[in-house]
């Protein structure tokens, strides 16, 4: 069941290297959210109530309502245009996510042996998880997929620290979370100022500081 | 003592009108007599001195000056006896820079004048001396490096010529023939400088006193005469052979002084100036001699070739 | 003595904060009064004196070891101070600016670090003191603050003195950690840590590829200042220089090439002398050929102790030291005399002024002085050294040994070309900047400056007659040195009785001359009319010979070991309406390697000035790639 | 229980100014924070340690937290009279976020929990980004959107790192260092070099080492001049901690010299950027900004060293520390009166205002370790394990970089400082104060130490 998950999930990866609209972007996040929790609920063995409340907290209202009803309601608001518009055309953008896959799944395959309680697959997807994030970052002018792209990556990120299960302090994975969800509201804040001072969210424009 | 002053005040000016004497007779005429030179020398005296303008106080003194110093210099040289009046280790550098504040004071008086001409000359004068201190310096090294430093006039008699040996004959004549080159070039005599041409702008020394006038006059050419003397008596002492008796000293050394008078008439009758530009490369000859004598030398001492 | 005449200095600084120069003259003199006693003390008593300054429980014990060098090298700086900042406080009173406050106080800085370099014998307090010396003398520079080269060059300066920090720094730094301890009172020198301090001490002094900096600082400080830092700061360099020299061991190859490199130095110091058309910078450029050869000496001294030739080394030390002690007295005379020349005419192109010996009468006469005794003349200072070192060259020439030989013949035929060409540079000098006829308006108009600014150069110019005409002076000054530093006192005593044999002469020679004059003067009638022109009556200042046209035969041999770029411009038509020619003579070494490295270094860096191009992506990519390497790095690299 | 302490009072003065909205009441607020801040550095700091022996606190943190604890009093001392042309609102924001960050910096300087530290490091991010973005105009915001972005990037790659480190551990992992170290020797290699990278990385972007440090010459140049005190003297070594305590932890597992390497790597790095910029830029905060990165650089080669060469690297980040803030302020100081961030576009600063101009010329002067700066000694003593390690070439590099430096910013404070202009004008005592105080201490203060313990 948890393979699957993940499958999904590297799936989800893929779609987003060939989507053209911000929105399909949007989706994959929501979806993500989804399959973050599900993979918690099935990860941890013994579930009290806060934990549970928690997690709930954590995967379904934030990272799959909340920050994309944000993000999405930024879209609208700031009259963005609806396409991706990537630097790099799809086919390389997939080809990237390929060779983000195979090298994710390497540096899992060559580390699988030096712990045992990490399981490849999950390792490998979160991995390219993250990469992909960056990638997706590198490869588009616009803000607000930057900031897709930066979510992403914390997705992976929360992918694998599933992966080492509940050996986390609460107080530290909450200051975590917290911490999180402020730098993504913060972040949309600055992304409306921005949009409301310059013509419209793309990088190209805030290139005024330079040396 | 006494005679090495009577032959310094004597035979300078006598040099001169020897050299004179010998290129007039080499051009077929009769020629002042040899005692010209000392007249002239006695009349410049009596004449009054017209300063520039545009002179200040070094015009004033520096011939002045200019006498005392190289008069110092040939106290420090043998004429005619066997010591010279003064003497200690290593005096040469005395001489030398005795003779370089001679030059140095008349060629600021030369430029005090603020004439192109007289700061053609003295350019043209001071320039020879970078060649020449150098060459002096490496003569002076090889003597010394035969028998360790000495006092200048010894050093040169100390040297003496070995007919059989062929390293004191080469060690000779190459080093007579750098000091007498330095000898027509101090003495600012063809082919380096031609005291009797009419063209300021060919001259050296001569252009380089224009303004200088009476006494002044005189006391500079009698130091430019005694300084050629100087170098003469040096080449002549160097062909003294040791242990010689005062007398013999003597007459020894007014023969070659004598003798080389008549050289130096010789070769400015016989030989043309050469172009002023070329000057300064020929002088640079009495440079590598002296190298090539230190060189000999060294090699003669590491045990020949 | 010592420490309350520090104190006093520390002290000086009041006054200076508050602009009263008079004051912060004068208590600057008390204060050098009481360090020249101190230090004539130790100097002449020759017994080290040590006095500890222990700090309430600094692990540091701040140490001042008076030994015979440092009283030799403060006596020196004790007596220059106040001629200098006597001058100086008239020039500045001449020449007001509105750093005038903190140029004193950084003067005042300046001067107490000197004598704390000379004083430290711990590793970290040295360098402080010797980085406070080189910062001071920065801000003192800086005392025309709206001129842009004053500031450019000031800044020159500063790099080359913060890198030849770094590189002392390293010396001293292996010194601590072969020996492990950080004061150096008596250690032996080895090694690596050697060369290093040799170098870092040669950037101060001006060895031959160390020296660009002072052509540089030099025109642009106040005048007061240049003679100071010329006269006396450098000679920190030879401080150092000598302690280590002193405390090491050398090999005859290493002695080889420090001769080398002194005689380069001088040469090269001169040939520019001689080409330089700008008066301060020209003798910037003398001062480089002075350290050459004090340099030599000095490589002459150790040479005599390789070479067991006592006599030889005891002429080369004491000739070094004792141009080291003319050089102090002459060198600031010339920059001072210079100064008025600036406060007179405002301009230091030589090829712009002349005929000033009739409007600054007296300045001629003591820059005449001055330059006569630099060119090493008889009867004026720079020759009793000059003849001590050659003494020291000329004892080379001896049958035994090949190697002394080969030096000597080198070393000989440099110098005395060298000396030659530095009588041809300073009759340049003198002869295009006072005698003739005024090239420029400024030059005709200017105006003798009152007595306060020829006061401390009569006095240097007094003492370098007197030094030159009485060599046993000098020596006895520095033979207590001499000795310390391993002569013995016989050779000494030779040379003493050589040098009253010399003095008895030219004592002589000044009777003769002047009384010659004299009696030429009284008896002889003269009267004055225009120069003789040939023929040409139309003599005008600029048919006057120029500085260029003067060195122009040698020129001719110079011109491939100077840096020459022509400017002129092809004759065009018939009658051509104008024609401009301009040839200048650069420094190699400035302008050829140095410009060239900074270019060089320039370039490279803006190989990678682009990638702060503002664009976010290209941020994060790099990062990434950052990442990856790292990543390859770790997992890659075994230990 | 200790955060609680260090955030009560932030919260409750937040809380206070953003109901009452005054500005003079936020400004009297900062002091009051700043002072108690000071004081509870001080009570660190001094007679034998005893309260951060109880409350577990080692010399780092005391030696960090006095050293932030300083800027922040200077800081705040030289806002008094600034005026800042903010409306009551911004004020207050102003106030609450400057509290916040301070706060959540003392809690990464203090914490020894790897974890709490990434949540407070996190939290300065959060909190100076709004401070940086204050002026309100296209530049300030786009420095504080890249400095926002930039670091949350890095710091989720640290947080990566953190994750790997418990990967790395055996049996009952845990982030708080003591046990970490302890256990230091049964950690898997493997996976800490791999938590080493990705944390060098992540907080190697706050601390703005080459070549992640793009955020830095923006941030600290579009900031008010306080703020950027702050950030350049404060932040940089609160980023910097967590990386010398892994450093720690590597050295425990016998990877010290790993850490060494990449240290002395990446310092070089930062080296040679500083070196180039500082070359080129002509505006004087970005100048000051890069001579942050190489100082960093430099601290960091320090560590590499270790032990003597380590106490150096202490020395010199104080020394940096109050000696770029004077700087800052000073930068200020000519901000307020020349409206101009091209240094060429003013100059005449010591005959206009010759407080500020000294003071330039003197944090000039300290900066590139000249006497009597602490940093010419950390250098020196730095040089000294250089040679002792035989990192002859390193040496050499760094010298000619910091030639090159040191030509460059003197270039430019030569044509700051030098030169003429006719109006004088005189700022409020208040703005001359701290600078001085900073410059002071940054002498006092390593001498006081030497002599305490020698």
């Amino acid at each position: 069941m948890a393979d699957v998950l993940l499958v999904i999930f590297g799936v989800s990866l893929l779609f987003a290297s060939i989507t053209n609209m911000l929105s399909g972007i949007v989706k994959i996040l929501v979806w993500q959210g989804l399959i973050l929790f599900l993979l918690t609920i099935l990860k941890t063995t013994q579930l009290n109530l806060w934990e549970f409340a928690f997690v709930a907290l954590e995967t379904i209202v934030f990272k799959a309502i909340l920050i994309p009803w944000f993000i999405q309601d930024t879209i609208n608001k700031n009259g963005i245009i609806r396409e991706v518009e990537p630097s790099v055309s799809n086919f390389f953008s997939l080809g990237v996510m390929t060779a983000i896959f195979a090298f994710g799944f390497f540096i899992a395959l060559w580390s699988g042996k030096s712990s045992p309680k990490l399981y490849p697959l999950h390792f490998g997807i979160a991995f390219s998880a993250i990469l992909k994030g960056l990638f997706i970052i590198i490869a588009n002018k616009k803000l607000i997929t930057h900031l897709m792209g930066y979510l992403i990556m914390e997705n992976g990120i929360f992918l694998l620290s599933l992966a080492i299960g509940s050996d986390m302090p609460h107080i530290v994975s909450l200051g975590v979370s917290l911490d999180i969800m402020l730098s993504i509201l913060i972040a949309v804040l600055f992304i409306n100022k921005i949009s409301s001072t310059f013509q419209e969210g793309d990088s190209d424009e805030l290139s005024i500081l330079k040396d | 003592m006494i005679l090495n002053l009577f032959f310094m005040l004597v035979i300078p000016l006598l040099f001169v009108g020897i050299i004179n004497k010998t290129k007039a007779i080499w051009a077929g005429r009769k020629g002042p007599s040899l005692l010209q030179p000392l007249f002239t020398f006695l009349k410049l005296l009596h004449k009054q001195e017209i300063h520039s303008l545009s002179s200040g106080h070094i015009f004033r003194w520096a011939p002045s000056l200019a006498l005392t110093a190289v008069f110092f210099a040939a106290l420090f040289v043998p004429f005619g006896s066997r010591q010279a009046c003064f003497g200690f280790k290593g005096d040469f550098f005395l001489v030398m820079s005795l003779l370089a504040l001679a030059k140095a004071v008349l060629v600021l008086a030369a430029m005090d004048t603020g004439s192109s001409f007289e700061g053609m000359g003295a350019s043209r004068e001071i320039s020879f001396t970078a060649f020449l201190e150098p060459a002096f310096l490496l003569i002076i090294g090889s003597l010394a490096y035969a028998g360790g430093l000495e006092r200048i006039g010894q050093l040169f008699y100390r040297h003496t010529v070995n007919i059989y040996n062929e390293w004191s004959v080469i060690i000779a004549v190459m080093t007579a023939l750098a000091l007498f080159i330095m000898l027509l070039v101090e003495g600012a005599r063809v082919p380096f400088d031609d005291p009797a041409t009419h063209l300021e702008l060919t001259m050296i020394h001569e252009v380089m006193v224009l303004d200088t006038s009476g006494p002044n006059l005189a006391l500079v050419h009698y130091a430019s005469a005694l300084k050629m003397q100087i170098y003469a008596s040096l080449i002549s002492y160097f062909l003294i052979p040791e242990g010689m008796g005062t007398l013999g000293i003597t007459l020894v050394f007014l023969l070659g002084s004598f003798s080389l008078a008549v050289l130096a008439g010789l070769v400015e009758s016989l030989m043309p100036r050469f172009r002023i530009s070329r000057n300064l490369e020929l002088v640079i000859i009495p440079l590598s001699v002296a190298l090539l004598v230190l060189a000999a030398l060294i090699v003669h001492n590491m045990g020949g070739f | 003595m010592i420490c309350c005449g520090l104190i006093l200095l520390w002290l000086t600084l009041i006054p200076a904060l508050f602009r009263r120069s008079a004051l912060f003259t004068t208590m600057l003199c008390l204060a050098s009064v009481c360090l020249a006693f101190g230090f004539g003390r130790v100097l002449f008593s020759s017994a080290p004196q040590i006095c500890h300054l222990q700090l309430a429980t600094l692990p540091l014990a701040i140490q001042f070891e008076v030994d015979a060098l440092a009283a030799f090298f403060g006596c020196l700086f004790a007596l220059g101070f106040p001629l200098g900042m006597l001058y100086g406080h008239f020039y500045l009173k001449a020449h007001p600016g509105e750093g005038a406050g903190s140029h004193l106080f950084w003067l005042g800085i300046m001067m107490i670090s000197m004598f704390l370099v000379l004083l430290l014998r711990h590793i970290l307090l040295f360098l402080l003191a010797w980085e406070l010396m080189s910062l001071a003398s920065f801000f003192a520079i800086l005392f025309d603050r709206n001129n842009r080269q004053t500031r450019s060059n000031a800044l020159y300066y500063f790099v080359m003195m913060h890198l030849g920090a770094a590189v002392l720094l390293c010396g001293f730094a292996l010194l601590y950690l072969n020996t492990g301890s950080f004061s150096f009172r008596n250690l032996v020198f080895a090694g690596l840590a050697k060369w290093l301090l040799i170098i870092g001490f040669a950037f101060k002094a001006g060895f031959f590829p160390f020296y660009s900096w002072l052509p540089k600082a030099h025109p642009v400080a106040p005048s007061h200042l240049s003679g100071l830092m010329s006269g006396l700061m450098i000679k920190t360099g030879i401080f150092g220089i000598i302690l280590v020299l002193f405390r090491s061991e050398w090999q005859a190859i290493e002695l080889y090439i420090l001769l080398a490199v002194s005689l380069i130095t001088a040469f090269n110091g001169v040939i520019h002398a001689l080409t330089e058309t700008n008066l301060k910078r020209c003798l910037a450029y003398s001062s480089i050929e002075n350290i050459g050869l004090i340099g030599v000496g000095l490589c002459f001294w150790q040479l005599g102790i390789l070479f067991a030739n006592p006599l030889m080394s005891a002429l080369g030390l004491a000739g070094a030291l004792l141009h080291t002690l003319f050089h102090s007295t002459f060198k600031p005379l010339l920059f001072y005399l210079s100064g008025n020349i600036l406060l007179a005419t405002h301009s230091l192109e030589i090829d712009s002024l002349g005929g000033l010996h009739k409007n600054l009468n007296y300045t001629s006469k003591l820059f005449l002085l001055g330059s006569l005794s630099i060119s090493a003349l008889p009867m004026f200072s720079g020759f009793i050294s000059e003849f001590s070192i050659l003494g020291a060259i000329l004892l080379g020439f001896n049958s035994h040994s090949l190697a002394s030989t080969l030096c000597s013949v080198v070393a000989g035929g440099v110098f005395a070309f060298v000396s030659a060409l530095v009588l041809i540079a300073f009759t340049k000098l003198y002869s295009i900047v006072f005698s003739g006829e005024a090239r420029s308006e400024a030059a005709s108009k200017a105006k003798e400056h009152p007595l306060g600014l020829l006061l401390s150069p009569a006095i240097l110019a007094l003492l370098s007659l007197v030094l030159g005409l009485f060599g046993k002076l000098g020596l006895a000054f520095v033979s207590p040195l001499c000795i310390t530093l391993g002569i013995s006192q016989s050779q000494l005593v030779g040379l003493g009785g050589l040098l009253r044999g010399i003095s008895l002469i030219l004592v002589l020679l000044l009777l003769v001359s002047v009384i010659l004059f004299l009696l030429k003067s009284r008896l002889v009638k003269h009267s004055r009319h225009s120069t003789w022109a040939c023929g040409y009556f139309k003599g005008s200042p600029k048919l006057q010979y120029t500085g260029m046209a003067y060195i122009n035969p040698l020129a001719y041999f110079l011109k491939p070991l100077l840096h020459s770029p022509k400017l002129h411009q092809e004759v065009q038509g018939y009658f051509p309406r104008e024609l401009n020619y301009r040839e200048e003579l650069f420094d190699y070494l400035d302008k050829g390697l140095i410009a060239s490295l900074c270019r060089w270094l320039g370039k490279f860096y803006g190989l990678f000035s682009g990638i702060q191009n503002g664009k976010t992506n290209s941020y994060i990519t790099y990062l990434l790639l950052a990442l990856l390497a790292l990543l390859f790095w770790v997992l890659g690299v075994p230990r | 229980m200790l955060y609680l302490y260090i955030w009560l009072f932030p919260i409750l003065a937040g809380a206070l100014s953003w109901l009452l909205k005054s500005e003079k009441l936020n400004k009297l607020l900062i002091l009051i924070h700043s002072v108690i801040h000071l004081g509870f550095g001080l009570a660190l700091f001094f007679p034998g340690r005893r309260l951060s022996a109880a409350l577990n606190i080692d010399n780092y943190s005391v030696w960090f937290f006095a050293v932030s604890a300083l800027l922040y009093f200077a800081v705040a001392i030289y806002t008094l009279q600034q005026d800042q042309r903010l409306s009551p609102r911004q004020s207050s924001i102003y106030a609450v976020c400057l509290m916040a960050f301070v706060a959540s910096m003392d809690g990464a300087n203090l914490s020894r929990d790897l974890g709490l530290i990434w949540v407070f490091v996190e939290t300065t991010t959060l909190a100076s980004a709004m401070l940086i973005s204050f002026e309100h105009h296209k530049q300030s915001l786009e420095a504080a959107w890249k400095y926002l972005f930039i670091c949350s990037i890095g710091i989720a790659l640290a947080f990566m790192g953190i994750l790997l480190l418990i990967i790395a551990q055996p049996a009952t992992p845990s982030l708080s260092l003591d046990r970490i170290i302890q256990r230091g020797y049964w950690i898997n290699s493997f996976w800490l070099k791999l938590s080493f990278v990705f944390m060098l990385i992540g907080f190697g972007t706050k601390v703005g080492l080459a070549p992640m440090h793009f955020w830095l010459p923006d941030a600290h140049s579009e900031a008010p001049a306080g703020i950027s005190a702050l950030l350049s003297g404060a932040l940089l070594n609160t980023a910097l901690l967590p990386l010398l305590r892994m450093q720690k932890v590597l050295s425990a597992a016998q990877l010290g010299y790993l850490a060494s390497q990449l240290f002395i790597a990446l310092g070089l790095a930062s080296l040679f950027v500083a070196a180039v910029f500082i070359l080129k830029v002509k505006n004087y905060k970005r100048l000051l900004a890069y001579s942050s990165i190489e100082n960093m650089g430099i601290i960091l080669i320090a560590f590499a060293l270790g032990d003597l060469a380590g106490k150096a690297g202490l020395i010199h980040t104080l020394g940096h520390s109050l000696i770029k803030a004077a700087f800052f302020l000073s930068a200020g100081n000519l901000y307020s009166l020349y409206k101009a961030k091209d240094y060429n576009r003013c100059s005449g600063l010591l005959s206009r205002d010759p407080n500020t101009g000294w003071l330039w010329l003197i944090c000039f002067v300290f900066i590139i370790g000249m006497p009597p700066s602490p940093l010419f000694f950390s250098e020196l003593y730095i040089a000294l394990g250089l040679l002792a390690s035989g990192n002859y070439f390193v040496l050499a590099l760094w010298f000619i970089l910091l030639a090159s430096i040191v030509y460059g910013l003197g270039k430019a404070s030569l044509e700051i400082c030098m030169g003429y202009s006719e109006e004088k004008t005189r700022l409020p005592f208040s703005q001359y104060l701290p600078q001085a105080m900073l410059l002071l201490l940054a002498v006092a203060v390593p001498i006081a130490v030497l002599l305490l313990r020698p």
